[in-house]
């Protein structure tokens, strides 16, 4: 396999990916929006191109400008990473019609799983259990909103309204009260038709108490479909994901196979190649449903990859390549846990934060791996999603795993931007973290108020002395040197004026 | 030496004590050594202290604590915020629900702002009387600019 | 367990343990003579102990003071990492006769690894090979000489000169013709003196074309020992490792299990507890023999770590607590390479360097693991070992390992002091190390004249555009804030004026 | 702009040309962004390089390799080593085996110094006459410090 990769994407996934192609001896190119300019990533690869635009539709969206900018640099294969273009079957399409490869599954595929509606309904058929709920099809506002109505006294309250074209809680909205039905459901279409241009919404009953499971799926051209075991990913704020484990505190073995197969199976029916991951919701009477299948590399990959052994986007490059596969049996060996780091304000509902990265200094030691695309001296704008990096753990037990996740956040040290860090830290002595009996409402579960730093007075007081003697002391000359020149400097919000985030 | 900060809640005034080669507060004390910062806490444990500035903020890691102090230079408005609701995040307002001479209810949803690819729901923090509306649907709004006043009602 | 451990160490061991202690909960104590502090070590322990002396001698080799330490600090335990005292069987038994735990093997078991002439004979007794060769215990240096050199004449040329109490190639010399023999042995015998006070040296027959193969053995109190497989470390220069691998490219499972039992026979024999080393020196014949058994954990241990999934440290803390060991059967998956950063001049007979590190950036992204005791700004000195880092990478074959060795040490960027990262990067291409046929004169057979880099016009041109460019745009300014206070100046030679190097 | 380096051989004086935003040098063409510095070769590949200055001295690492160039401010002796030798580091003479006036062969140790535990020899370069001898054993030698002086024979 001799292939040059673009990659039509950004941030620590674009890191990702072109740190494989260079291993695997293969050309890169990046492209890069004039706001990513001088971004990690674009230092990764051999050759950027510079996207003409100023939002994100007419940059990281516009298909016609990436193929052309694949031709222009002699790419011979687009890896979508994840998010932006990584689900549109119409763009794996125009990259195959281009006589480019495209580093992911059919646009049938893609297709038949990015509807969410179309996803349970190919499910079903394939026997895969799916969460009961009803979905709607109606376009028109009014229309679909009677039709949901109705809906959703058939699947009953408590319920999940969900885009049909979602992913990542947008669109996504939990209704308890029957009297809060119809604000939700006008929220979610307005996120919907804002990110997907999609107003389609569909109903499932929610199912408190459940884990969210997912199953690592790999499938290659030569007809050979296998699954890496599970990841947990219960732990959510916002519906978001933070903290991801492989393999499951909770499952069994056959559980497993169980699901293992179901995944398999679902791939299977879409005639799946490449890598992807088939979502599980886990009740909590040990019966598990299809939630969604993710026809692209996951953010939460990596803790697979450590107790697998397997390199996922490696596996993604020789398969698109052509090769079979390279992984053998299925070998799950100790534990791995990722927590998402974002530029947020916990204390302040999870409100994304923006600033320089003044210190920005992640931990280091064994067993520890940093998925980034920031480093000291970058700045958090409000441009693009705000995960700053994901810091993966791997230990021989999941005890030990913790204990090396609470030491890693402990030692990670980002001023200038409001993280999440100190929340991910509290989180890791949350008892059902500890026994490992989360759900996907362990978060509100434990702080129905919202969440806010304990701490102690001996430690704001030396806080408080900290900033005082560092003042005295003239130290703002020394740390501002690690800062770039904007710093200090709030964004302009102008800059979003003009964009719709996807 | 004195400084004056304000974090999340009312405004400190630190007396910096200097002893020998450190300094100390509150039964805290700190030293420099190199380049580096080292905190000894009033229960003997030792951690090293990691300090940036930008603005006006000094920006504090501490034991897997991170604190943010806005220092305030002397003569400065000590008044916390009264009422007033700032932005969080610069963005867009989507809806405004409320308008001047309404009451409202601690927790009550009044405007939602978007930033950042999600919506979010700015909600009252108190009961009271909303005096100002300041920008109505699809303005541009600056971080921590006043969004509504709302006089508290007890 | 519940114990606070006092590192008696520095450097990137002793951050190393220092992790793994607070990993498990342990409190930690670090010692610290004058020219270390401030350095990252001492920030990871939770108190710091200055040691009062201005050479090695008097700081992390004097027992007595460390000791103190210990006691002082609240410390109920040592560990010595590797070098300094941690072989010394003599301090083994004062930290037990203090109440003490030792993080490692019995007085005794220290003491009959310690002095490779009695290993040699325990070994023998044991059934376990050693290299042909005979010992000389004759202290006078005449009649040491006299002995010695008639010891060579019935070994035969060429062979190896050998520091009774020696290791890391200190007190060691080849010698392939008898002219040389007086010269080499003075020699040898003068920095056997110099690092250990004691100039005995034995013979071993030279033989060449071998390779360095060494089991990794772990032993609880609990009468438990195992083998965690082979390392080869043939790769040498200077007779000091600097590139090590898991497992060895050319082993057979069969041969495995005949190292591996060989090891731990000869661990049992000395009633060994805690981790250790055996190094054995695998002949072109297929024969292996014995060379030594470290009785430490060792420099190259994380590739045994990556390859195992064994915490090894975390063992040592464990079965020093009197728990059973928590590995469990073999497993070894997946390669793994480890190659060592040292300051030094690779062109230039690997001569030490010093200097700031201006900067000092590792390589980043998954399968990569950095142990290092450095960061930028931070000065190389004179004053001990010039190792900056060893860079460690997992992958799922060796071929792939070598590959992302490869990318990671093209990214990695120290400026300020010469290091051997060219070096490294050039040896990961030597056709014997890609196909896996290394030997201990791999380094000495393709660089038969010293290596010097093979660089070409085009980047020496853009490397003086480079240096020109940031003269005139003043990024001199900008770079020097992340060098110390003392970057530039040279370091004082009276610094090393009262030093013996152990 | 023109600046003159030393590396290992021959000084070289290099000539800068701008170009636009661009400078240029045999080819080879560097570009400044924010406050990197982006270097295209001659063969059309894109590097990222990095540099740092301490003392006299320039540090460059590209793609993969590292240099070190010592600048030479104008009038500086462009004189290559003529036959001295130096000590490599600070460090100990442990043993000298040559004398003034004595003829040596390339490759002949000439001395033996002490430095980070290791010792060290230094080797004639080239056949030749020994002129000078600067120290004995158990002389402190600075690095850089020239040691012997050899006039070759040819």
């Amino acid at each position: 396999m001799c292939i040059n990769v673009l990659v039509a994407n950004r941030g620590e996934i674009a890191c990702r990916v072109l740190r494989a192609c260079k291993e695997a001896g293969l050309g890169t190119v990046a492209v890069c929006a004039a706001n990513d300019e001088g971004s990690l990533f674009t230092e990764l690869a051999d050759r950027v191109v510079m996207l003409q635009g100023d939002t994100i539709a007419t940059t990281y969206l516009d298909q016609t400008q990436i193929i052309e900018a694949a031709r222009s640099s002699g790419a011979t294969a687009i890896h979508p990473g994840f998010g932006f273009l990584s689900e549109r079957a119409d763009f794996a399409r125009a990259v195959a019609d281009a006589g480019l490869i495209w580093i992911g599954p059919s646009p049938e595929a893609i297709e038949k799983m990015g509807d969410k509606m179309t996803a349970r309904q190919t499910m079903r058929a394939a026997g895969v259990p799916v969460i009961p709920g009803e979905e709607v099809e109606e376009i028109d506002e009014t229309a679909a909103l009677e039709a949901l109505r109705l809906a959703a006294e058939r699947v009953g309250y408590p319920l999940l309204l969900k885009a049909s074209s979602g992913g990542g809680g947008k669109g996504m909205r939990a209704v308890h009260d029957p009297a809060d039905f119809e604000q939700a459901a006008l929220g979610a279409r307005r996120e919907a038709v804002a990110a997907f241009g999609d107003g389609r919404i569909y109903i499932e009953r929610l199912l408190s108490g459940s884990k969210h499971i997912e199953i690592q799926v790999l499938a290659d051209a030569h007809g050979r479909t296998v699954h890496l075991g599970e990841r947990e990913c219960s732990v959510q704020r916002r519906h978001q994901k933070v903290f991801e484990e492989a393999p499951g505190p909770t499952m069994t073995p056959a559980l497993r196979e169980a699901m293992g197969s179901a995944a398999v199976a679902a791939a299977k029916a879409v005639n799946y190649v490449g890598a992807g991951t088939v979502e599980f919701l886990l009740a909590t009477s040990g019966e598990f449903f299809f939630l969604e299948m993710n026809t692209r590399i996951q953010v939460e990959h990596p803790v697979t990859e450590l107790v697998t052994g397997v390199d996922i986007v490696r596996e993604q490059l020789r398969i698109a390549g052509g090769e079979a596969m390279s992984c053998g049996d299925l070998l799950i060996r100790g534990h791995a846990i990722e927590v998402r780091l974002y530029a947020e304000d916990a204390a302040n509902g999870f409100l994304p934060a923006v600033g320089p990265l003044l210190v920005f200094r992640p931990p280091e030691g064994p067993g520890i791996r940093l998925d980034t695309g920031v480093r000291e001296g970058d700045d958090v704008t409000p441009n693009y999603d705000p995960m700053l990096a994901k810091l993966i753990v791997w230990a021989p037990s999941r005890h030990e795993a913790l204990q090396k996740m609470r030491r890693a956040l402990d030692e990670f040290v980002v001023l200038g931007t409001t993280t999440n860090i100190r929340f991910l830290r509290e989180l890791c002595d949350v008892p059902a973290v500890v026994s490992g009996t989360t759900t996907t409402t362990t978060i509100d579960d434990e702080w129905p108020n919202g969440w806010s730093p304990a701490t102690n007075e001996d430690l704001v007081a030396a806080s408080l002395l900290t900033a005082s003697a560092a003042e005295s002391l003239g130290l703002h000359q020394r740390t501002k040197a690690g800062a770039s020149s904007e710093a200090g400097e709030a964004p302009s919000p102008f800059q979003t004026i003009t964009r719709r985030f996807p | 030496m004195q400084h004056r900060f304000v974090g999340t809640g009312d405004p400190v005034e630190v007396n910096l004590v200097k002893e020998g080669g450190a300094w100390t507060y509150e039964g805290q004390r700190l030293e420099q050594y190199g380049e580096r910062l080292k905190v000894t806490l009033a229960d003997g444990s030792v951690h090293l202290a990691h300090a940036a500035k930008t603005g006006d903020v000094w920006w504090v890691h501490l034991n897997g604590h991170t604190f943010r102090w806005e220092r305030m230079e002397a003569g400065a408005s000590t008044k916390a915020n009264d009422g007033g609701l700032t932005a969080p995040m610069p963005g867009k307002v989507l809806e405004v629900f409320v308008e001047v001479g309404q009451t409202v209810i601690a927790g009550e949803a009044l405007m939602v702002l978007e930033a950042m690819k999600m919506e979010h729901r700015i909600v009252a923090t108190s009961d009271g009387l909303v005096t100002a509306v300041h920008f109505k649907a699809n303005d541009q709004v600056t971080q921590g600019a006043p969004l509504l006043s709302i006089e508290e009602i007890n």
